[in-house]
């Protein structure tokens, strides 16, 4: 019974790292109707950029500021040189945009900071502490309040301040905002602006534990199931997902695995997310279905 | 009101540089051809991707070694080294590209291909074979490729991965006062979900019966950044070890995971791409006490290395950018990859001439590679790499590892060279590579007259 | 016309080209950009002419491949070429199985859904060792490749193989769109309720997409296996390569079989290129630099062809060649 | 001049979205060889009306009965071999195909071949193609779109588009044709080349038509009934000339003084 | 007459690059003036104030030809959002609250447009409550959860958040019960009066509209087909044609055509 806790704990704490990269698509999707592909490529920039910076004797406050510094400008660009000339195409036009934009970004991270694999070092232990009989590691609980404070905070500015505001109406109906003069292109450059923000924080924890190198930026491909899980477009949702889909992958490796030779991770949660798709096509917290490009 | 200004200037500027870089690549060469008369090294070599750190620490270090014997011996015998570099990202395709790119170039051909991927290998197989030019991989490939009768082209250096099994299994038993306390033991077998980390499944469970260990074998799949639930189940089973298969990314990770379940890092045990600073060092603390196997013990204490670092990185030519990584597990690789390259052509000079050789003539070099410890000492490597003794029959020829710990700054050497049961493994090897000979309708060569 | 050229076209590629080229234009060339083109017809009968989207392609490949090598080795006597048929029945018979959500989902879901049918092929290859023959790394090898007693088993044999097979399909293909099937995938496609109150029977065109695509991927699978790579293990079948496809038929041109050649060629031969240029500009110092400055110039390239030319090369190609028409007619064009 | 039995009956229509009453308690009888219209404002449940018809929508209660069969919604995957074919409000057209591609669709229920006896070319595919192109000539010959056959057709002018509508509506031979709005956005002269195309094949494929249209002078002289819709609920039923004299249709359509009409009604 | 607020010139327009939607309108609005922009459905009354203020390309639509001038600015290289800033706000057809933001933060929202700090904005917001008050009550409830009328209202109070000087209304009455029709046109005649504020409305509902305004267009085929003061445009007969299609000639065409036929 405690091993299943363990398991079912270990489970959900990871999902709150998948919910954190899905995080930062359902910002993007919500606004604009775009599936970010690149949003791998921005987590593995933000971490390699601060990385480097602190490996650059900067200290880790100024290497933060000038990482979210970078994030935004590069929302920016993003929105200036890709999107916006991209308006009115199909969605699998601006999905294959992004992928492509995935490639730039990976390549750009690495050429400017290099191939090396980076130890990350956030100054959190990530040693098991017991509480009864259940051992959770110290990493994973900070983890999971960062994630907290983060989805709170963005809660936060959404309901209170107007850029939020603006941001929801974008969301709600394009073209009643468009009439009451709200600029989709500002909004948009916000969205992935924030996103960039959401992919530093997501880049730190996945750095810290995995090590700051290419395959972070592999980690969108579990946010995909979260997605499906928890609709593209409701923050809630990502948090719900993420958490569901950490803890049914970590049980379904530990008690199905072995009798199935193992690596069931994989698929596990396309799976899940797949039959639970066909009985709500529009996930848990999705308001709309989505119509073919 | 969305019209984008460059949007409508985007296309002819793409038919330009269309045109241009179409242009560009038939007029300028393909690459900076080899010379004639200059024994030319095509580097399948990977600087991106998962596995970029092991790629620039190995081919790094093969690249300093040749370079060391340009400038300090001005080439083999008179013959200068070349090469050059085609990047595959360790995937298969790309590497199957660049060999038949890199494969027709050079004057009299390539000496050697040396991919460093399993996959890439398998893929050329008998490419390689059919083209008579010698493929090497060094501490990994097919273990069966040990039987050179079958496979004359394709050399496992060193430690095949069966070599590498036995071998651990031995020192745990060495730890633990033999091999007849082994009995009842539980071992997990942690391995990399691909071509390379699954070669070992059948050898482990032959040890597991062979000595009664209880063994349990955990794929991690490919990259190998999510382990959570593997360490839960380890955590589960409780073994007194776990041996770590890993490559690339997975080994830091592994090491962190163990850490955040609370399973012991001196109680994991590395192979033999799980042995490098590279490796360890993203892990930070995690990584104290871990220990893991190997037959290229990082240091840039052995004279070898102090010469790369005078006459090569002294002249600014060395091929790391970061100089902290020279000595480091991947770059004393490289660095015995190249000696064994060398070494091979140097002795095929010696039965076809000092000159420029080709892959077929390498490969009679490679087949007679004989180094002794006076030999190492010469080189200036003594105890960074094993004597080895390749013969027609076997293309591995060593088969001696060392275990090293990780202090947190770098690696202590435990032991000295243990050996694998080769003994045991030889008719298992033999039998797979005949099975092979029969697939593909290979009559092996006969060894007892060549040698 | 047309025709002419198109025969014109495949007697050279059949006849000339295996006698001048040489081992690297098919190995490296050739040979792959058929496997990719094939797949990338493939893919354009669902995403194109159905419009279902899928990132599953490079699965059905390896469902493909990983048949082929089990009929051939299981079935004693089998024809090389009814192996491959076989491969690609199999292939699309698990395809009709992923396709069953198409019903219900639509879009980035469906999209999603097929991600899970491409992780849990590539599990289920590796994890059953039945499918590799025991082997212990999971690779399969190709076997000798002849028909009717011919051997094709050369780099120039394979090469002639795969044309001979893509062309075949690709011809079948080309009846397929024109016909009443084609046809119905497109009603499909453009406007689902027009269709159903018209009688197309919605659900089953769906399935037939997606069941004759993954026939065409499969019989790309083994193409890929057998005649390209040779020695291939299901881990090789990534979603990298299901993308690539994707952008294949996405630059090619989406609904049109020719664009599935374009597609394939800019693929396949855009880094080769890029490349080379790299390697005679960057020289030896460091390959790594070559390939990053690589990957972002094929990222701009793919955003920028997106934006600039939306439907694709074909369209490009067509313009390019209506304005060459009108150039080479001397008849001024009218003035309108 | 046209028979007085009833080919669709509608009796006790009721629809809903989300709570919303869209259509209420709606009786509609379609007598064949008729063209009847549905006229009223917007938002009065017209196209919810057709779309019941056709089987988009299934309505909470009521029957609907087609040639004599009663149906609590109607099939639509059978509404092509039912004899029913339908136009949409805003071109439902499949905008990659050609024009000709675009009609021989319409015959797309009554294809005999399956799909590999298309791509072998079998003699069953090849007569259903035959048989396709031969009708779908014939179509684009009446409706004038001879010359456009191989144009794509999200390239041709709107009006046309809506004539490609048509056509294949026709080419299916339906026994009762369901028309929204045929005539929406076009100049004065297409509407009238429209009218002359629903006229004729009423007359020449013996085709009953239900008619959705504003322009009220087209409804007024191309139909034989008028019934209308106000707020879900039919107001008015008859020979156009008693609906132009209605005066609860006078109200609907140019909206009265409400308090008037509150009185009116309270009287 | 001086200049008036808003000219409307010989404007064209398409969706979809195919199809036509107007063809040569031509209006004014002068500065505190109702006009009423009348015709059937699909006459291009929603068009017509989707091309004044620039809305047309969020919809696959662009103007063709002409000029449209606001306050002596010609208007087309102008945003929506300037347009709003300049003070020509619109309430488009359908109302289109934003149905997951409150009725309040639907209101905001209205000001996004401005720049405005928030005591000032706050004030504005009560202002709106002064003229709906039936809205105070339900300020924090989801605008998709208010009842028609009072989306209707939602909608009005968040155009004029903006601070309009020229508001546009594209069927306010739509679908709504005949009493708070009434009171909406009731509520824009208050606001017209008190405040100077010029509106353009569309709408169906003629009768009503009529009642209310100084002038109105009739709208026919995407062109105006007639314009005059309102009382004006009330006594004429053939108001009721453009409805009801009672224009003799054009009834002879097809009634022609039907003889034709069936003979």
């Amino acid at each position: 019974m405690s091993f299943f806790v363990d398991v079912l704990v270990g489970g959900l704490l990871s999902g709150v790292m998948y919910s954190l990269v899905a995080l930062g698509f359902v910002l993007i999707y919500k606004t604009s109707g775009v599936l970010n592909f690149a949003q791998g490529a921005m987590v593995l920039f933000a971490a390699l950029t601060f990385v480097s910076l602190t490996e650059h004797k900067l200290p880790f406050a100024v290497s933060l500021l000038v990482t979210l510094a970078i994030m935004v400008a590069l929302g920016w660009l993003i929105e200036r040189f890709v999107l916006k000339p991209l308006v009115n195409q199909s969605s699998i036009t601006l999905f294959m945009a992004t992928l492509g934009l995935s490639y730039v970004i990976e390549g750009a991270a690495q050429l400017l900071w290099g191939t090396e694999v980076h130890g990350l070092d956030l100054g959190i232990p990530d040693t098991p502490m017991q509480f009864g009989s259940v051992a959770i590691s110290e990493f994973d609980l900070v983890a999971a309040l960062i994630a907290a404070t983060m989805v709170a905070a963005l809660t936060l500015f959404f309901r209170t301040t107007r850029t939020g505001l603006a941001f929801r109406a974008v969301a709600d109906d394009q073209l009643a905002a468009i009439a009451v003069g709200l600029r989709l292109s500002h909004v948009w450059a916000i969205a992935w602006a924030l996103a960039g923000v959401v992919a530093l924080v997501a880049g730190l924890l996945w750095g810290a534990r995995l090590g700051v190198q290419f395959s972070l930026s592999t980690v969108v491909l579990k946010a995909l199931p979260v997605l499906v899980l928890g609709g593209f477009d409701s923050i809630a949702g990502a948090i719900v997902g993420g958490l569901l889909i950490g803890a049914i992958e970590k049980s379904a490796e530990v008690y199905i695995g072995p009798f199935v030779g193992g690596g069931t991770e994989g698929w596990i949660a396309y799976v899940v997310a797949l039959g639970f798709l066909l009985v709500r096509p529009a996930g848990l917290f999705g308001q709309r279905e989505l119509v073919r490009a | 009101m969305f019209s984008s200004s460059y949007k409508g200037r985007l296309m002819p500027v793409l038919l330009a540089s269309a045109a241009l870089a179409l242009g560009g690549a038939i007029a300028l060469p393909s690459f900076a051809a080899p010379d004639r008369g200059q024994e030319y090294f095509p580097l399948q070599s990977y600087r991106v991707g998962p596995y970029a750190a092991g790629g620039t620490g190995f081919f790094g270090g093969f690249i300093d070694y040749m370079n060391l014997i340009n400038m300090r011996d001005g080439g083999v015998n008179g013959v200068k080294l070349t090469w050059n570099e085609c990047e595959t990202e360790y995937e298969v395709e790309r590497g199957v590209e660049c060999y038949e790119r890199m494969k027709t170039q050079g004057n009299p051909g390539p000496a050697a291909m040396n991919p460093l991927s399993v996959g890439i290998a398998y893929a050329l197989l008998d490419r390689s074979t059919s083209d008579k030019i010698p493929l090497i991989t060094i501490n990994h490939g097919r273990t069966d490729t040990t039987d050179g009768a079958v496979f004359p082209y394709i050399f496992p250096l060193l430690l095949n991965p069966w070599s590498e099994a036995s071998a651990m299994v031995n020192y745990v038993a060495q730890r633990d006062g033999g091999l007849d306390k082994l009995r009842g033991r539980k071992i997990v077998v942690l391995y990399h979900g691909s071509p390379y980390g699954r070669e070992t499944i059948p050898i482990f469970a032959l040890l597991s019966q062979k000595y009664g260990f209880e063994v349990t074998e955990i794929e991690v799949p490919h990259p190998g950044n999510q382990q959570q639930s593997q360490w839960l189940q380890i955590q589960r089973i409780a073994p007194e070890f776990v041996i770590l298969r890993g490559w690339g990314v997975m080994n830091p990770v592994a090491l962190k995971t163990a850490q955040q379940v609370g399973f012991p890092a001196d109680h994991i045990i590395g192979n033999i791409w799980s042995n490098s600073e590279e490796d360890v060092r993203p892990a930070g603390a995690a990584a104290v006490g871990y220990i893991a196997l190997t037959d290229h013990p990082s240091g840039t204490e052995f004279p070898v290395v102090q010469e790369i670092i005078k006459t090569v990185y002294g002249a600014n030519k060395g091929n790391l950018d970061d100089k902290s990584r020279i000595g480091s597990g991947y770059h004393t690789l490289g660095i015995i990859n190249g000696i064994l390259n060398v070494e091979a052509l140097r002795i095929a000079q010696q039965h076809f001439g000092d000159k420029a050789l080709s892959g077929e003539q390498v490969q009679w070099g490679f087949d007679h590679l004989d180094l002794d410890d006076k030999r190492i000492a010469e080189l200036g490597a003594t105890g960074l790499l094993p004597p080895i003794h390749v013969t027609c029959a076997d293309h591995e020829g060593a088969g001696a590892v060392k275990f090293q710990q990780w202090d947190g700054q770098r690696w202590v050497t435990k032991t000295g060279w243990i050996q694998a049961d080769r003994k045991l493994l030889r008719p298992l090897i033999e039998a797979s590579a005949n099975k092979y000979a029969a697939e593909h309708h290979i009559t092996p060569r006969n060894c007892a007259k060549t040698s | 016309m047309r025709f002419w050229l198109v025969a014109a076209l495949l007697a050279v590629a059949l006849l000339v080209v295996p006698r001048v080229g040489n081992t690297y234009l098919f190995d490296a060339i050739l040979t792959p950009f058929l496997a990719l083109s094939l797949a990338g017809v493939g893919l354009n009968l669902l995403t194109g002419y159905a419009g279902q989207i899928s990132v599953g392609s490079a699965a059905f490949m390896a469902i493909g491949a990983f048949a082929a090598y089990n009929f051939n080795l299981r079935v004693p006597h089998l024809p090389l070429l009814a192996s491959f048929a076989l491969a690609g029945l199999t292939a699309a018979a698990v395809g009709i199985v992923f396709g069953l959500p198409s019903l219900r989902l639509k879009g980035f879901y469906l999209l999603v859904s097929t991600l899970a049918a491409q992780y849990f092929v590539q599990w289920a290859l590796t994890n059953f060792h039945w499918f590799a023959n025991d082997d212990p790394s999971g690779v399969i090898t190709a076997p000798q490749l002849a028909v009717a007693g011919i051997d094709f088993s050369s780099s120039a044999g394979r090469y002639v193989l795969s044309l001979a097979v893509v062309a075949t399909l690709t011809f079948v293909a080309l009846r397929l769109v024109h016909s009443q099937t084609g046809r119905n995938w497109m009603a499909v496609r453009d406007k689902d309720l027009a269709a159903a109150v018209i009688g197309v029977p919605i659900f089953r065109s769906k399935l037939l997409a997606f069941a004759i695509s993954s026939f065409y991927c499969g019989v790309a699978g083994v193409l890929w296996a057998f005649a390209y790579l040779r020695t291939v293990e299901s881990d090789g079948f990534t979603l990298d390569l299901s993308f690539r496809i994707l952008f294949i038929i996405i630059i090619g041109g989406l609904a049109s079989v020719r664009g599935a050649f374009f597609g394939a060629a800019f693929i396949v031969v855009l880094p080769l290129l890029l490349s080379r240029i790299g390697a005679s500009f960057f020289g030896t110092t460091d390959s790594g630099i070559a390939e990053l400055v690589e990957m972002i110039l094929i990222g701009v390239l793919i955003i920028a062809f997106l934006i600039a030319e939306p439907a694709g090369l074909v369209s490009l190609w067509d313009r390019g060649r209506r304005r060459l028409a009108r150039l080479l007619s001397f008849v001024p064009a009218p003035q309108s | 001049m046209s028979a007085e039995r009833a080919l669709l009956e509608l009796r006790g229509i009721e629809l809903s979205f989300g709570g919303v009453r869209a259509l209420s308690s709606v009786d509609l009888t379609v007598r064949e060889g008729d063209i009847h219209a549905i006229i009223g404002p917007n938002g009065a449940g017209k196209s919810s009306l057709l779309n019941v018809i056709s089987g988009l929508y299934r309505p909470l209660a009521g029957t609907i009965a087609f040639a004599g069969k009663d149906y609590t919604h109607v099939p639509v995957s059978a509404l092509a071999h039912l004899g029913i074919a339908r136009t949409f409000q805003n071109l439902a057209l499949f905008a990659g195909m050609s024009v000709r591609d675009n009609i021989v669709m319409g015959r797309a229920a009554f294809a005999r071949s399956n799909f590999a006896e298309n791509v072998l070319g079998l003699p069953r595919s090849r007569s259903d193609e035959r048989e396709s192109a031969r009708r779908a000539e014939e179509i684009m010959d009446f409706l004038g779109l001879h010359a456009k056959g191989d144009r794509k057709v999200a390239t041709l002018p709107y009006g046309l588009q809506k004539r490609v509508e048509l056509g294949r509506a026709l080419i299916a031979g339906p026994r009762l044709l369901l028309l929204d709005e045929p005539m929406a956005g076009m100049t004065a002269g297409e509407k009238l080349e429209m009218c002359r195309f629903i006229v004729e094949a009423k007359a020449e494929f013996h085709t009953t038509v239900v008619l959705i249209e504003h322009d009220i002078g087209v409804v007024m002289d191309l139909s034989d009934r008028v019934a209308v819709l106000d707020y879900g609920r039919k107001i008015a039923d008859g020979p156009p000339d008693l609906i132009r004299a209605d005066q609860k249709v006078i109200d609907a359509y140019i909206g009265v003084d409400h308090d008037e009409r509150l009185v009116e009604a309270a009287v | 007459m001086s200049e008036p607020l808003l000219s409307v010139t010989n404007v064209g327009a398409t969706y979809d690059n195919a199809i036509l939607a107007l063809s040569r309108v031509s209006l004014t609005v002068g500065a505190g003036e109702i006009v009423a922009l009348l015709g059937a459905n699909g006459a291009g009354k929603t068009t017509t104030l989707r091309a004044i203020s620039n809305l047309l390309s969020a919809v696959h639509g662009q103007i063709t030809g002409g000029h449209v001038t606001f306050d002596g600015r010609r208007t087309e290289k102008l945003g929506p959002a300037q347009l709003v800033a300049a003070g020509l706000a619109q309430v488009i057809e359908g109302r289109h609250c934003f149905p997951h933001l409150t009725v309040e933060e639907n209101l905001i929202a209205g000001a996004s447009a401005l720049r405005i700090g928030r005591r000032q904005l706050a004030a504005d917001v009560a202002r709106i409550y002064g003229y709906f008050p039936q809205l105070r009550a339900k300020r924090r409830l989801p605008a998709a959860l208010c009842s028609g009328g009072e989306q209707q209202m939602t909608a009005i109070g968040r155009a004029l958040m903006a601070r309009p000087r020229l508001l546009m209304l594209d069927e306010p009455t739509m679908g709504l019960a005949p009493l708070v029709a009434r009171e909406i046109f009731h509520f824009l005649r208050a606001l017209n009066r008190d405040e100077n504020l010029s509106i353009l409305v569309a709408e169906q509902n003629a009768t009503l509209a009529l009642r209310y305004a100084d002038r109105a267009y009739v709208l026919e085929h995407g062109s105006v087909a007639l314009a005059g003061a309102s009382a004006e445009v009330r006594e004429r007969d053939d108001v009721k044609h453009f409805y009801l299609g009672f224009e003799p000639r054009q009834r002879r065409q097809y009634s022609s055509l039907v003889s034709q036929v069936g003979t």
